[in-house]
């Protein structure tokens, strides 16, 4: 398929896709679960795959992408609650230090920018280490932010350790899809470009990867500012969608469910961090609510469904995947609607080249 | 086989995408109120003990009559974790499963967290027990039935001051929790005014266990008083430890300690307990009556009796969410609808007198209760014991 | 033969109290191939590692084109351990990390293969493109400079056809046959655009006939190149077929240097390889 | 008393071992020589179950070993020296010694004093923490371990590699010592000459396969023997 | 919040050099007495991690959760029996629980590459929790009372629980045991050889499988004596309780060297004490970020601990 092709088709499928998208909020009850996993499932892709970009194609196992959820969401909601409100927030700490408010977009990538800005400090700190210990460092580190975020010393940027609302949130599905996509479209291009050849090099084997050239530190600190780029952004997304930041929720935990969501979709394919997402916050929030309510088929109680199975079914599952299924959903390979285009189009020549065949 | 999986789920993403286009329950004769509270997690055993509240009351009275035709009570609980992070989704859950009106939370930083979406989808709320302002400042579908800590931290200074001659006084907060945090504001402020001294406010982080540092900067810094208005769990670790330690003074905290967790824990220590709670059962017959059923239904019920923490004490946060429960039938009975548009605008009007007092919503949404009881613990027998009743008029 | 590309000053690596490599002094001439050869544990692999910055030399210097390019001092240690500094010993000593000695234009291959296993065989080359490419991350990530990007391509495209791997360009890289796979290392190392080309064990595993093939591609890529190649080697056949001189390492010290026919007849590395006899 | 038939073994994705065949009598010394990588120490992993085959057989005593665990292996009565010496640096020389009859239950007082009579070097630093010893004392230490186990066939792996000429030719004198006491041995070394000196059958390797064998003194002064390691 | 720091300072200056620090003793005994019981329980649980990682080189996440777990089965058991057969239950389960995970969650990964190991405990911690999650409800539990230990005493002038007495006294004996059983035992051999090389371990013999099932065993046999301990201390167990003690006593190992017993226990009583020392002094925001701001240094300035040993790795 020719280079000319293949963005025709991909064009059209951007635009089908939101093109469908706004259909379907014009026509559907927006009040549907299926908005819920739609928002919530595209912030997590962002997040799902920014946290891959390191594990599945640097190599860096980082267990701090909550830190840098945490700057992000708290400078997006910090440059953004209404000014008027400020009073009422920081209500014990007058009203705050910062008096004014910044556009969302501006926001978002200041967000960004600033756990990128972080990540640099820390990446300088602790990306000499190796795997586990560095796991470990940077898990050390979110905890650290966590803490400095919580301090009452701060109350007149961070409001201590009390709840921020009253930002802007979004209400159309469109918002998070495009900014989501257009990230993801920025890490796709980086992993294919020269500078993705250079982090797979180094994930396969560094000493090599040294010899080609490519400066492990420089290429380390720069995989781990640009990923926590885009934590920091979807971090700021995921404040817009809860509506509410408080720092105590940043924990290590969520950073371990971004891992094994990644593991789910395959270490190493950016399409499998999306698909997982997706599966995992439709089955989390939607599909398996019912395995936490108590059910009965006539006088007949379900056995095990009461709150809590849905997360040990979870918990199995992803132990299956990991043990059993050691590649995730997609492995390292990527989906592509051109790929699955081409094979179409060389199924049915087959088919109707077998055919040809046939009737002579 | 790989393949195949991948497939099947995307099917699956892609079947429930076309599924879910009408959810239109309208002719059903069923109307849902959600119970947005919290099962699990360090408010989990206050939850579940509101929530318990809420069911008897569905039990005492399944049905309501709108437009002359019988509907029956449906409650849709869902567990949100005590996290404010997963509240969004669950209130979501709420939403889209078609309720008219919601119950709930427990804990103040849960109902603040849930609020916009429950505004966003125009559908009321109706809070239980959570007693900080900001939860009802600003969000014009949110209503609570419940005293504020405004008027709490008042009461609870002026009891400290003039009924403990407490002079010297070391709060404790858990960070993060609006609740605690706003609570021990309010009373440092009413305290302060009064002439007392506060010699420490400190705070330590969710999911903290140990407790005996704090313990020992209040006993270090000559403090006459512990003020620890702090969640069950966290609070019974405290009672424990303080006993442990000695602890010389008297232990003072909020609504959320009317729990048989810590009637549990104070068992058989030498401490000195009080608190201010929403309810008392020997005050009435209203409340006799109450307690009585309740204790019956959760005996008939040993799964509720399991989820109370295993014994029928009464925790005030029951009797609470029983009157949310009918202050929303009265709402769905004023509007004679089940629409959440109708049922929030009759809600402004709604007055109905309940086990915990007379309700009537203020302009904030609001209620005027100018009652908190201060109960204690004997520590003998592990009851709870009236101590006296305080109001804001004093 | 013409000038002194690569030298060796007195190099000495010790890791605790093991001296691996022992006061080695070599020089590599332009357009030569140099073997370096020893018994097993004789520190020649040190002595690759010391060039190429994988290792911190204990003392001496190394020189590119008359240049010193790595150099430590033994003294420095008790600076770094004590504190302080001394201007004497800091001014001589240049350390430099694998990836800057490669830019200095020294490549190398592993003794045992060393490819990124999981891309394909152009996905290998390309790489090695990416230390000399003139773009920066964010011109990368919006195919900005794609002329850039397409020179790389093509480049790496006719290195490829001019090794005879192009028609596996596609192929994962760790699934080709053993003799393409040391092959495609040494294309890699190539691509880095190097002067000094080391090689180490070339031609472990491979049967004669192979051998004899390497030592032609050798060759030829040196001339076409115009590099200078230094190798480690076992196979006494293939060093005898492709060196001009050896030097010939044993605990980390130089015992002899000469041209093959020299070597294979001193006694020294009889000695050495094939074990003292009393007798003799 | 060992049989390798057709033994072909894959390493790391190479095929290291060729379907080789050879025989170690009882009580003899026999030595497999031959360049690096030519697959010698593969089969010696191989016949000590550390590798699993690809195929062929290995017969030991009568018995079909092929692809059993190292435990039944050493259980059996084969021992590895491994190359490098591998000691157990953490550990004393006396613990280092008594790991080698792990397998063993009975006491072992008098093989410790049959050992340290044939190093007495090793008697003397028994308590030190073996990473301390030089590379000739870490050899011989792993040499005593491996008897330990009572071994009836000892496989040796470059067991001169790295050391100096005097260490070497005790190593050999050591082999000699061994041998004189009934156990088999079957040798891989680098360093022909000692070797073929020592071993009564020698066979060479190349590249995973088996080019010349003869008797060790024969193969000493072979001209082949000399090209493969000098050339021309 | 310095009047804290202040109070200790001023006794300093006041009085002797012995009686201020005496004074200062007396001042902050409570917080010494916390944290040495604390720390001693963190010790334990270090211990679990030392080994494991000493051996297999990977961090055994879910140990936090198996101590936790424990505590949990503690508490299902002592509501059917006395304490006299609960507590060796409880041994005996959470043993077993060791052994389980170390079959199903690690062993078929033994030849897969590190971080997936890693992954794997990852998420055989959360599906722990998780079902502690389900089977509790979500409920806290109140970890019976333990006699003797849970009585109150008074130490020069501060009262605590006996266990905070008991803690460090038993695991001075727990450790000498542990040491001479790694020290002077056959299985401890195998053990230290098996850490050092897997290999050459095999040729002797050794099977690597048990001596791993081994050290799993013990780990989890001295965490669930931690559990005890800590448990009787702060007697609620929610599923999260075991994942701040773990991460805690997993610095500890680090901070002692990894791989090293005695540098695992003094870690963590060093670790318990300064914790709650931080708490005294007013920055119990920080108490949790102390623990992993003393990690990241020591990983950087020191990393292998204060008794690890250097290991040179290999090109």
């Amino acid at each position: 398929m020719t280079n000319k092709k293949r963005i025709i088709i991909s064009s059209a499928l951007i635009v089908l896709l939101f093109g469908g998208l706004w259909v379907m909020e014009l026509t559907m009850n927006t009040a549907s679960m299926l908005f819920v996993v739609l928002k919530k499932g595209a912030i997590y892709a962002l997040l799902v795959a920014a946290i891959n970009l390191l594990q599945g194609f640097t190599g860096l196992f980082s267990l701090g992408e909550a830190g840098f959820m945490l700057l992000g969401a708290y400078t997006f909601a910090i440059f953004t609650i209404p000014v008027e409100m400020r009073e009422n927030i920081y209500q014990y700490y007058d009203g705050g230090l910062v008096q004014f408010t910044i556009p969302v977009w501006a926001a978002l990538i200041l967000g960004g920018l600033v756990a990128a800005f972080f990540a640099f400090l820390i990446g300088f700190v602790v990306l000499k280490l190796k795997s586990d210990y560095l796991a470990i460092a940077t898990l050390g580190f979110a905890e650290i932010l966590r803490a400095i975020f919580q301090w009452d010393k701060l109350g007149v940027i961070t409001n201590g350790s009390n709840i921020l609302r009253s930002f802007p949130g979004f209400s159309s599905v469109l918002f998070p899809f495009g900014v989501v996509g257009l990230c993801l479209a920025a890490m796709m291009l980086l992993i294919n470009s020269s500078y993705g050849r250079a982090y797979k090099a180094m994930r396969d084997d560094e000493i090599a990867a040294e010899a080609m050239g490519i400066n492990l530190f420089k290429t380390k600190l720069q995989a781990f500012v640009i990923s926590s780029f885009f934590a920091g952004i979807g971090g700021g997304l995921l404040a817009m969608y809860q509506l509410t930041v408080k720092a105590s929720t940043f924990t290590a935990a969520l950073s371990d469910e971004l891992l094994l969501i990644a593991v789910i979709g395959g270490i190493g394919s950016i399409t499998g961090s999306v698909l997982a997402s997706f599966l995992y916050i439709a089955a989390n929030e939607w599909w398996l609510r019912f395995l936490d309510q108590e059910t009965f088929i006539g006088a007949f109680k379900i056995p095990l469904l009461r709150s809590g199975f849905r997360k040990v079914v979870f918990s199995v599952i992803i132990m299956l995947i990991v043990l059993f299924y050691r590649r995730g959903l997609m492995g390292t390979r990527e989906f592509s609607i051109t790929g699955i285009y081409e094979k179409i189009t060389a199924f049915i020549k087959k088919k109707k080249a077998a055919k040809g065949g046939a009737g002579k | 086989m790989k393949k195949l999986l991948s497939l099947v789920l995307i099917c699956a993403l892609a079947l429930s995408f076309a599924s879910c286009g009408g959810g239109g329950k309208a002719d059903e004769k069923i109307v849902y109120i959600g119970v947005n509270e919290p099962a699990t997690g360090e408010s989990g055993a206050g939850g579940k003990q509101e929530t318990l509240g809420i069911e008897y009351a569905n039990f005492v009275q399944p049905t309501i009559d709108i437009a002359g035709e019988t509907y029956q009570v449906k409650l849709v609980i869902v567990d949100n974790e005590t996290d404010t992070a997963k509240c969004p989704s669950v209130a979501q859950s709420l939403v889209s499963a078609g309720c008219s009106v919601v119950l709930g939370a427990y804990g103040s930083a849960l109902c603040i967290a849930s609020g916009p979406t429950f505004e966003a989808a125009g559908i009321p709320c109706i809070g239980i027990s959570c007693t900080n302002p900001q939860v009802t400042l600003g969000n014009s579908y949110y209503f609570r039935i419940c005293f504020l800590d405004t008027f709490q931290g008042k009461v609870l200074a002026d009891y400290a001051y003039e009924t403990l001659k407490a002079r010297n006084i070391y709060c404790l907060a858990e960070l993060g929790d609006d609740y605690s945090v706003g609570l021990v504001n309010y009373f440092m402020e009413e305290f302060k005014a009064l002439g007392g001294n506060i010699v420490a406010n400190e705070t330590y982080p969710v999911g903290n266990s140990d407790y005996t540092s704090y313990i020992a900067n209040a006993a270090k810094l000559k403090a006459d008083c512990f003020f620890a208005p702090i969640n069950i769990e966290p609070a019974a670790l405290l009672i424990e430890q303080s006993n442990a330690q000695g602890l010389a003074m008297p232990l003072l905290a909020g609504d959320t300690w009317d729990s048989n967790v810590i009637a549990e824990a104070a068992k058989g220590t030498n401490l000195n307990i009080a608190f201010s709670t929403f309810f008392y059962s020997e005050v009435n017959d209203t409340t006799k009556q109450f307690t009585e059923g309740f204790k019956k239904w959760l005996k008939d019920n040993p799964d509720k009796l399991t989820a109370n923490g295993g014994n029928d004490t009464v925790a005030a946060v029951s009797p609470l969410g029983y009157d949310s429960y009918f202050v929303a039938l009265e709402a769905i009975k004023a509007a004679d609808s089940k629409d959440s548009k109708a049922i929030n605008d009759a809600l402004w009007n709604v007055t109905y007198s309940g086990v915990t007092g007379s309700v009537a919503f203020d302009k904030n949404g609001d209620v005027d209760k100018d009652a908190i009881f201060m109960v204690g613990v004997d520590t003998a027998t592990g009851a709870f014991k009236f101590i006296t009743e305080q109001s804001a008029a004093k | 033969m013409s000038e002194v590309i690569l030298r060796l000053d007195n190099l000495t690596m010790q890791f605790g109290g093991v001296t691996a490599v022992d006061s080695l002094s070599m020089e590599l001439n332009e357009g030569e191939i140099v073997a370096l050869i020893g018994p097993n544990g004789a520190g020649k692999t040190t002595a690759f590692n010391c060039i190429t910055g994988v290792y911190t030399p204990t003392n001496g210097a190394i020189y590119l084109e008359g240049r010193k390019i790595i150099a430590n001092h033994p003294k420095r240690r008790g600076i770094k351990t004590f504190g302080g500094s001394n201007k004497k010993f800091e001014k001589d000593v240049i350390i430099r990390t694998p990836d800057k000695i490669t830019k200095l234009g020294i490549a190398r291959t592993f003794q045992n293969i060393r490819l990124f296993k999981d891309e394909t065989v152009f996905d290998n080359v390309l790489v090695a493109k990416h230390m000399r490419s003139r773009q920066n991350v964010l011109t990368a990530m919006l195919r900005l400079n794609f002329k850039e990007e397409a020179r790389m391509r093509k480049e790496t495209k006719e290195l490829l056809e001019m090794q005879d791997l192009y028609r596996y360009k596609d192929e994962i890289a760790g699934s080709l046959p053993y003799g393409l796979q040391r092959r495609l290392e040494i294309a890699r190392a190539l691509a880095t655009g190097p002067k000094v080309l080391l090689l180490d064990e070339p031609a472990a595993g491979m049967n004669p006939n192979e051998t004899l093939e390497l030592s032609e591609f050798i060759r030829d890529i040196k001339e076409h190149y115009g590099l200078s190649v230094l190798l480690i080697e076992h196979h006494m056949d293939f060093v005898n077929q492709i060196a001009d001189r050896i030097y010939v390492l044993d605990f980390g010290k130089l015992i002899a240097e000469g041209t093959p026919d020299e070597i294979s007849n001193n006694p020294a590395v009889i000695e050495a390889y094939l074990g003292v006899d009393e007798d003799a | 008393m060992l049989k390798v038939n057709d033994l072909i073994v894959n390493y790391g994705g190479i095929k290291a071992v060729k379907s080789i065949s050879f025989e170690v009598p009882q009580g003899s010394v026999v030595t497999l020589i031959g360049a690096n990588g030519a697959g010698k120490s593969t089969t010696l992993k191989a016949i000590a179950g550390l590798i699993k085959p690809a195929g062929g057989s290995i017969i030991f005593n009568g018995n079909d070993i092929t692809g059993k665990n190292t435990t039944d292996i050493v259980r059996m009565g084969v021992t590895l020296v491994p190359e490098g010496r591998r000691i157990f640096p953490d550990l004393t020389v006396l613990e280092n010694i008594k790991i080698g009859a792990y397998l063993r239950r009975d006491d072992l007082k008098e093989d410790i004093n049959w050992v340290y009579s044939i190093f007495p070097r090793l008697e003397e630093r028994h308590w030190q923490n073996a990473g301390t010893l030089s590379g000739g004392e870490q050899q011989m230490l792993a040499v005593a371990r491996a008897l330990m186990s009572r071994p009836k066939l000892m496989m040796m792996d470059e067991p001169s590699l790295g050391l100096s000429p005097i260490f070497v030719k005790e190593i050999f004198n050591v082999i000699n010592t061994i041998r004189s006491r009934g156990v088999t041995i079957l040798l891989i070394e680098q360093n022909a000459h000692m070797a073929l000196k020592t071993a009564d059958f020698g066979y060479v390797m190349d590249t995973g396969e088996i080019t010349v064998s003869g008797k060790g003194s024969e193969l000493a002064v072979n001209e082949n023997v000399k090209k493969a390691y000098l050339g021309g | 919040m310095n009047e804290f720091l202040l109070m200790g300072m001023a006794e300093i200056s006041g009085g002797g050099f012995f009686q201020a620090i005496a004074g200062f003793f007396q001042t902050n005994l409570p917080y010494i007495l916390a944290g040495i019981s604390v720390g001693g329980q963190y010790a334990l649980i270090a211990i679990g991690y030392t080994m494991v990682y000493g051996i297999l080189r990977l961090v055994n996440f879910a140990h936090g959760d198996v101590f936790m777990t424990a505590g949990l089965i503690c508490f299902y058991i002592s509501t059917v029996s006395p304490l006299i057969i609960s507590l060796p239950l409880t041994v005996l389960f959470t043993v077993a629980l060791g052994f389980t995970i170390e079959k199903v969650a690690y062993k078929p990964l033994r030849n897969a590459p590190r971080t997936s190991a890693m992954i794997s405990a990852l998420g055989m911690s959360y599906l722990i929790q998780n079902l502690a999650l389900y089977i509790t409800g979500g409920l806290s539990k109140q970890y019976p009372q333990i006699p003797f230990i849970s009585n109150s005493v008074t130490i020069w002038g501060a009262t605590t629980k006996m266990v905070t007495v008991v803690t460090p006294i038993l695991v001075i004996l727990l450790v000498v045991a542990l040491v001479t059983l790694i020290k002077y035992t056959k299985i401890g051999m195998a053990m230290r050889s098996v850490a050092d090389d897997f290999e050459t371990s095999r040729l002797m013999g050794i099977k690597i499988d048990n001596v791993i099932s081994m050290t799993f065993i013990i780990g989890t046999f001295l965490a669930s004596i931690g559990s005890m301990l800590y448990f009787t201390n702060y007697t609620a167990i929610v599923p999260s309780s075991g994942a701040m003690p773990g991460l805690k006593a997993f610095v500890a190992a680090v901070f002692g060297g990894i791989g090293s017993i005695p540098g695992a226990v003094i870690g963590a009583f060093l670790i318990g004490i300064c914790e709650n020392i931080i708490k005294g002094l007013g920055w119990t925001t920080f108490s949790d970020a102390f623990t992993f701001a003393l990690l990241i240094i020591v990983l950087i300035f020191m990393p292998s601990g204060l008794f690890g040993e250097k290991k040179t790795d290999k090109v």
